[in-house]
């Protein structure tokens, strides 16, 4: 049977009830499915954050993630996955993005849906912005992403 | 040549994108940068790290020592921070 | 903050996405969700399973799950989780389980829910019976679920 | 003392508890099985590769040399295959 991606880029929420429905719908070969939303977080105090702000590339963002897609098809027996990715101005509490990967047997849903993340947290063409009291700031990259993005190119 | 700014690159510049006409001996994406950054002031802080700076070809993600002839569209950011 | 449990084993189908809004609600301090859906496959031709049938210990199926949510959440820095069982005569495409982990951060909430999910493979005391056109037969452990159960015990 | 059983050794004995009174020679979960084995024939099947049986005193999974003294319910079952 097919495999169906789904790549979307959006300023509204998803809904990952409907989403999961779409992909297992009228399927009786798929076992597992796994799903990640990443939320924004606002923490407390002084460097609370009040809001989120999503750039990025556009028509970049979309073709790498299909690039990325496509790799998790070939190296897992995956039998469809949805990439949903927010952008512009978000509030703590508000889904940022979601990842949902379906497969026969649970070990390729889990390792496809992290090596997606692992992929768009380091190289999807997005940035985010994070609003405090004390004004607007890039997030920076990190060395964790990196060290987590870097485990798939082992062999 | 068309060139995109992102993040806090497009921020220092002040500008999302521009059409830019480098010189024949801009040959690759360093080359690129170290003309940009000689544009002035604005430039100058966007590109006062080129080693922590990004770039896309035709959006596909490039290396310093990529050449950019025949490029239509080539893009600046710093590191991606999406998910 | 608190980090909630919540283990039920029913007969019912469960609702993902009402799960997690009972496990994020009114929070700011959650950036991952991790979900995991066990379904009921039917595969095809003679070999086809035409149902499902889950038993289990009652009493100690919770006692045994409630003792490895907690281990779980001493291991990552999750916010809560959610684990629900279902047991009794499933079809084919019909969720069979599934687990919820929040965190702060994706690897806590992917690792906590593989390291559940492992655990409810291989020592959850459930047992699952297929029925296929040749009769009903009970499904055997399986060497990869031991040997992913395994990965969590070595330091 | 309460036994239960699970799954294929429950089908093989043909019920899911009983009461039964093991003689004091039964010091162990093996001893224990060993001795219902001896049972009838239904209980010779459900146990005849002890090694797969699986077992739990008051509900937490016990090894086959863990002593029976004290045990109020002993399960016996076949692997888990649960998730």
């Amino acid at each position: 049977m097919s495999a169906p991606v789904t790549i979307r880029l959006q300023t509204s929420d998803f809904d990952v009830a409907a989403e999961t429905a779409a992909l297992t719908r009228g399927r009786t070969d798929i076992g597992a499915v796994v799903n990640f939303v990443g939320i924004c977080r606002g923490g407390e105090g002084e460097g609370a954050i009040s809001a989120l702000t999503l750039e990025h590339y556009p028509g970049m963002a979309e073709e790498e993630i299909a690039r990325h897609a496509n790799e998790a098809l070939a190296r897992w027996p995956l039998t469809g996955l949805t990439i949903i990715h927010r952008y512009g101005r978000l509030m703590p509490g508000e889904n940022i993005m979601m990842v949902l990967t379906a497969s026969a047997h649970r070990a390729a849903a889990f390792e496809a849906a992290q090596f997606l993340m692992d992929y768009l947290k380091t190289a999807a063409p997005f940035w985010k912005s994070e609003e405090r009291a004390s004004g607007a700031r890039w997030v920076e990259a990190t060395r964790e992403d990196d060290a987590a993005a870097a485990r798939w190119t082992k062999s | 040549m068309r060139v995109l700014y992102f993040a806090w690159v497009r921020e220092r510049i002040g500008k999302a994108e521009e059409s830019v006409e480098p010189p024949a001996s801009a040959a690759t994406v360093a080359d690129l940068i170290a003309w940009l950054a000689s544009r002035g002031e604005e430039y100058a802080h966007a590109f006062e790290k080129p080693g922590v700076i990004r770039a896309a070809i035709d959006k596909v993600h490039v290396k310093p020592e990529t050449a950019i002839r025949g490029a239509k569209e080539i893009a600046f950011f710093p590191p991606m921070t999406g998910g």
